[in-house]
C-alpha cells in the first residue's frame, strides 16, 4: 500500500540534493571546522557556503546567521538569549497565545528566573491584533515573540506591523518571530518582516533533522544558550554537524528558488480536500484563516469523534495525518492553539491536522477525500456522543 | 504503528460488541470529552449473568481496545466474576497498553462495574446512576516524565 | 601525500558501521519519532536502540540517557541545568580550573545571574586534589563539575573520591562529569565514578557530529536548556535527529566492545612518540601525568618556537596536530590549562597537542618523529628567543 | 590550509632574508612571547638606503610571512620610504591575512620602523633603542566577535 504523507508538518523527506551536500561530510571529510590544517579546510568551507545560502533565503548578512540543531533550540536561544541579555532594561516578555511550546515553554521557564511574560489572545481565525501588542508594551518590555504562521492552524500574522509597533515604541525591545512552520512555503525576508531575530527548521522544508538556523540581526544582542567555545560567532558552542549545516544550505536555496512552484502546486491540493471535506461530510469546521494561510496546512474539526481513532484508521489505509487531541499529544492535553481560537475541548478532541508537501499529489487529495468519510462514520457509529447529539439528549 | 500491540490493533480495527441494547438492564457511563475519553456500556442480566453487552466508546485506539476486550471477557459471566474483572486485568489481556494511556484509556472495567452497579440500583428501585465524569488524567504530562 | 591525523580530538572519521546505522534514516526512514503513525515507527524504534547501547557504555538505565547535539550542549544542560533546577538550594557550584570552555564558560556565565563559583587549583601534572573539593564545599554548594579526562593534556582524574566527597557532604549537591574526551577510551561506568550526571561526545569516538549524550541518573533534578516538547522525556526539546542518534547508539556499542583493544594500539604509538621526542629533541618537556594519562592523548612544549608554525610545517607534510598557543586558539589566549598546571605563558606558545585514533599506526608514528626534529630546528633557527638563550642573553 | 592566502604560504614556507646581521645599523624588536609573536628586524643601512635586511621571528604563520614581505619590501629603499610601509601595506602584499590575525600577528612594519628608528637613535649618538613589549591583542577574543 502507499504511504501518503499528510503530516509534512512531523517530518519531509530529504531532497537527494540535500543528502548529496551532506555526503561528503561524513566520511571523507570529517574533519572538525575549526581546525587550521588541511582536514579543517571543506568543512569550514562547507559552513561559510551555508551561511551564505541560509542569508539569501533571510535576505540578511551571512554574518547574521547561525545554525543551531533544530527549532526549539533557535526559539529557545531567541528568548532566553534576548532574556539574560537584557535583563538589566526589563523583565517583560510579550507572546502570543498560539506559540509553539518551544516559545510558550522558554517563557514559562524564566518566569522562575523573575521574568513576566503576557501571552496575547487571537481572534477566531488565530489573528493577533497589532494593537494588542500595542497594549501589552512596557516600558520593561525588552522581546516581544509571535509565531509567523502557525504550525496548527495555518494562520499567517502581519509581523510587520507587529514589529514596527515593537521597534516604535522605542525602548529597545527586540523582535522575534517563529518561522519553523513558515521557512520554505512563504516568503521570509527578515528586513520585509523587520525582525531582530528569526528562527527556522531546514527539517521542514526537505532539508536534513539536526540543524536548525537562527537570524540574529547584527547589533542584537543575545547571550548563548550553549556557552563554550568561538563556534558561530560566539552565539552557539559545540562542534559543528558539518554534514546537517551543509545539508541545510541546499534546503535553503532550493527554497528561495522554489517558492512560488510550491505554492502553486500545494494551492490546488489545498483547496480540493477544503472544500470536499467540507461538503461531504457533515458538522467539520476549518479552523484558522481561509485566506491567509499556509499553502500546506489544513485543520478540521470532526464533530463526535477522537484525533488518535481518526488518525489509526487512516494510517491503516496508508494515510499519515495528525491531530490536535489530548489523546494523541504526549501531554495528554488538547491542542492549546483550539483552545485560545475558542473551539471547545470537547470538540478539540477530533480535529485532523493535514501538512502537505512536495510529494503529495491531487491523487492523493481525492484518495482521502475518498477514504475519509466511511471512517467518519464508523467512528461516529461507535460513538456515545453522536448518540446522544442524534437522539437529541 | 507499534506502540499498540497486535491485540490493542485486532481489538481497534474489529470491535467486538459495538453498540447499543436499546432494552438494557443496566448501563455505565463514564469519561470526558474534554480528556478524550468517553465508554458507555450496556448489560443485558440474566440469571445474575451477563447475557448480553455491548458498548459506544468516543476515544483513542486504548479506549476501543479496551472497551472491546472488556466486553468479550464478561459476556457469560456471573456478575460477581464481572465484578472482579480490574483495568488492569483488561490491559494484561491486550498484551499491555503504552504506559502513557495504562491510566487515560483504561477504563473499560470501570464503566462495566458501573453498569452492573446501575443494573443493582434500579432492581432496588433506586433508579438508574448518574454517568460519571472523570478528568483524573488531565495533568501536565512532563511532570509525569519527571525523573524523581 | 598521506594524510595522518594526529588531532583525533578534533575530529575521528565515523566508523562504516556507524554510517550503515544512520543510513535509512536520512530518506527512507525520515518519519519524526514523535508520530503515532507508521511514519514514526523506525525513527522510534531507532531512539529506542540507541539509548539501550549508550546505557549499556555507561551502565546505566536507558531511561537516564538523554540525548542532545553536542558535548558543549551536554555540559551546558548539566550545568545551567542544574542551576537552575536548585538555585533555591544555594548558588555555589565548584569546577577544576582546567574544564573544557563549554563547562567554565557556562558557569562564568551563571554569575551574571547571581551565582558563584570557585575554580579549583590543579597540581603540576593537572590533577584535582579530592581535599581541594572538601575544602571548597559549601553549604549552598549545588554541583560540582570536574573533566574526567583533560582535553588538553590527558591526565584522569580521581572522579570516584570527588564524587565521594561531594555526596558525602551532605547537601544534596549534584556530581557531573565532562568525560568529553574521554568517554570511548577508558572506562565511563557511572556507577563506578559516582556521578549524577555525564557529558559524552560520539563524535570523539568515530560517531556522527550532531549527536551528544547525556546521562542524568534518576532523580536528578535539572531544568531543561532546551524548553519546548515532550522530547527526551521534556528534558531537551526539538525534532530528534534521528540519524545522528542511531550512529551514535552504534558508536557506543563499538566503544564497549573495543575498549580494550583500543588501549592495546594506542598505548605503543603514545610510547614511542613520547620516548623519541623527548630522546630527539632538546627542550621539549611532557605535559600531564605520565602514568594516568589518557592512551591517546600527547602534550608537548618545545621551547623558543610557536605552535602555529609547527603545526603548519607538520601540515605541509600530511601530519595534522593541535596546539593549546595563543595564535591556534580562536581567543587568541594560550592555554588555561597549561596556564593552569604552571607552565609559563611564553613557553605554553610552543604547545603541541597530539591526539591519536584507530586509524595511526607506528609507522605513522615512526613518519613523525623524523619529520619533527628538522622542523623544530628550522623555525628554532629563525627564532628570535633561541637566539637570545644560546647566546646566553 | 586556506585560511592564509598563496602569498603568506609561500612566504612562510620560503622565507626571504631570515637570519641575523651581526655588525646590524640598526634593529627593531617588537612582541611578547606571551602573547605569540616576536618580530626582530636587522637592517644594514648606506647612503640612506636599506642595503640589507634581515629577520628573525617567533610566531605564527601570518607574523613568519609579514616578516618575510616586509624584508623584501624595503631592499634597496630610501628609508623615506621604508617609513611609510604600513602594516596594511604589508598585509595587501601578502594578498591579505585572515581577519583575526590582522592585529595580532601583522606588525612587520612596525618592527622594521622600529630598526630605523634605531639606527637613527644610534647615529644621533643616543644609543639603541628598547625592545618593545606589545601585548596590545591579548583580548578576549569573544568581545570581538560580538555583534555590536
Ligand atoms: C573535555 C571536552 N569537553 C567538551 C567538549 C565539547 O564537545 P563538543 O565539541 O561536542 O561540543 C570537548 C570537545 O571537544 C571536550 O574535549
Ligand atoms: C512553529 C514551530 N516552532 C517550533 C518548532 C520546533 O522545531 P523543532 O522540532 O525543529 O525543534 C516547530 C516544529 O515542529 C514549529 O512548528
Amino acid at each position: 500500500m502507499k504511504t501518503i504523507n499528510f503530516d509534512h508538518f512531523a517530518a519531509t523527506k530529504m531532497r537527494p540534493e540535500v543528502k548529496s551536500a551532506m555526503e561528503p561530510f561524513f566520511i571523507e571529510e570529517y574533519g572538525n571546522a575549526q581546525s587550521i590544517h588541511n582536514l579543517g579546510d571543506a568543512p569550514r568551507e562547507a559552513l561559510d557556503k551555508s551561511r551564505v545560502q541560509a542569508a539569501s533565503l533571510f535576505n540578511c548578512a551571512s554574518s547574521e546567521v547561525i545554525f543551531t540543531s533544530s527549532g526549539s533550540e533557535s526559539n529557545n536561544l531567541a528568548i532566553k538569549g534576548a532574556a539574560f541579555a537584557r535583563m538589566a532594561q526589563g523583565k517583560h516578555i510579550i507572546v502570543s497565545g498560539i506559540e509553539h511550546f518551544s516559545v510558550l515553554n522558554a517563557v514559562k521557564s524564566l518566569t522562575k528566573l523573575g521574568f513576566e511574560f503576557t501571552a496575547l489572545p487571537v481572534d477566531k481565525d488565530g489573528f493577533v491584533n497589532p494593537d494588542d501588542v500595542k497594549n501589552a508594551m512596557r516600558k520593561d518590555t525588552i522581546l516581544v515573540s509571535v509565531t509567523h504562521a502557525s504550525n496548527e492552524i495555518g494562520t499567517i500574522q502581519n509581523i510587520k506591523a507587529i514589529s514596527e509597533i515593537v521597534h516604535g515604541f522605542g525602548n529597545g525591545a527586540y523582535m522575534h518571530t517563529d518561522a519553523n512552520t513558515s521557512c520554505g512555503f512563504i516568503e521570509t525576508d527578515v528586513k520585509e518582516l523587520g525582525v531582530d531575530m528569526l528562527s527556522a527548521a531546514p527539517h521542514r522544508f526537505y532539508g536534513p533533522k539536526g540543524a536548525g538556523l537562527f537570524y540574529l540581526k547584527k547589533g542584537t544582542r543575545i547571550m548563548p544558550l550553549i556557552d563554550g567555545g568561538v563556534q558561530e560567532f560566539g552565539r552557539r558552542a559545540g562542534t559543528e554537524n558539518v554534514a546537517a549545516i551543509a545539508g541545510a544550505g541546499v534546503a535553503c536555496e532550493l527554497a528561495k528558488n522554489e517558492l512560488n512552484k510550491r505554492r502553486e502546486h500545494l494551492l490546488p491540493i489545498q483547496n480540493h480536500i477544503i472544500d470536499s471535506v467540507l461538503s461531504s461530510i457533515d458538522e467539520v469546521y476549518l479552523n484558522g484563516s481561509r485566506t491567509n494561510r499556509l499553502p500546506n496546512n489544513i485543520n478540521f474539526v470532526i464533530k463526535y469523534i477522537e484525533g488518535e481513532s481518526i488518525l489509526m484508521w487512516l494510517n491503516n489505509s496508508g494515510i499519515m495525518v495528525a491531530s490536535g487531541s489530548a489523546c494523541t499529544s504526549k501531554i495528554l492535553k488538547s491542542s492549546h492553539v483550539l483552545t485560545a481560537i475558542g473551539v471547545d475541548a470537547a470538540l478539540a478532541q477530533g480535529s485532523l491536522l493535514i501538512s502537505l508537501g512536495e510529494d503529495n499529489t491531487m491523487e492523493d487529495a481525492k484518495y482521502f477525500t475518498e477514504q475519509l468519510p466511511p471512517i467518519v462514520q464508523k467512528l461516529r457509529e461507535m460513538s456515545p456522543l453522536y448518540e446522544e447529539a442524534k437522539s437529541g439528549k | 504503528m507499534p506502540v499498540y500491540s497486535e491485540k490493542v490493533m485486532d481489538h481497534f480495527q474489529h470491535p467486538r460488541n459495538v453498540g447499543e441494547i436499546t432494552d438494557a438492564d443496566g448501563i455505565g457511563e463514564l469519561g470526558n470529552p474534554t480528556c478524550g475519553d468517553i465508554m458507555k456500556i450496556y448489560i443485558k442480566v440474566k440469571d445474575n449473568k451477563i447475557e448480553d453487552v455491548k458498548f459506544k466508546t468516543f476515544g483513542c485506539g486504548a479506549a476501543v481496545a479496551t472497551s472491546s476486550m472488556v466486553t468479550e471477557l464478561v459476556k457469560g459471566k456471573t456478575l460477581e466474576e464481572a465484578e472482579k474483572i480490574s483495568n488492569a486485568a483488561v490491559a494484561e489481556a491486550l498484551d499491555g497498553l503504552p504506559p502513557v494511556k495504562m491510566h487515560c484509556s483504561n477504563l473499560a472495567a470501570d464503566a462495566l462495574h458501573l453498569a452492573i452497579e446501575d443494573y443493582k440500583s434500579v432492581k432496588a428501585g433506586k433508579g438508574h446512576i448518574a454517568k460519571v465524569e472523570t478528568c483524573d488524567h488531565e495533568h501536565e504530562g512532563l511532570d509525569e516524565l519527571e525523573h524523581a
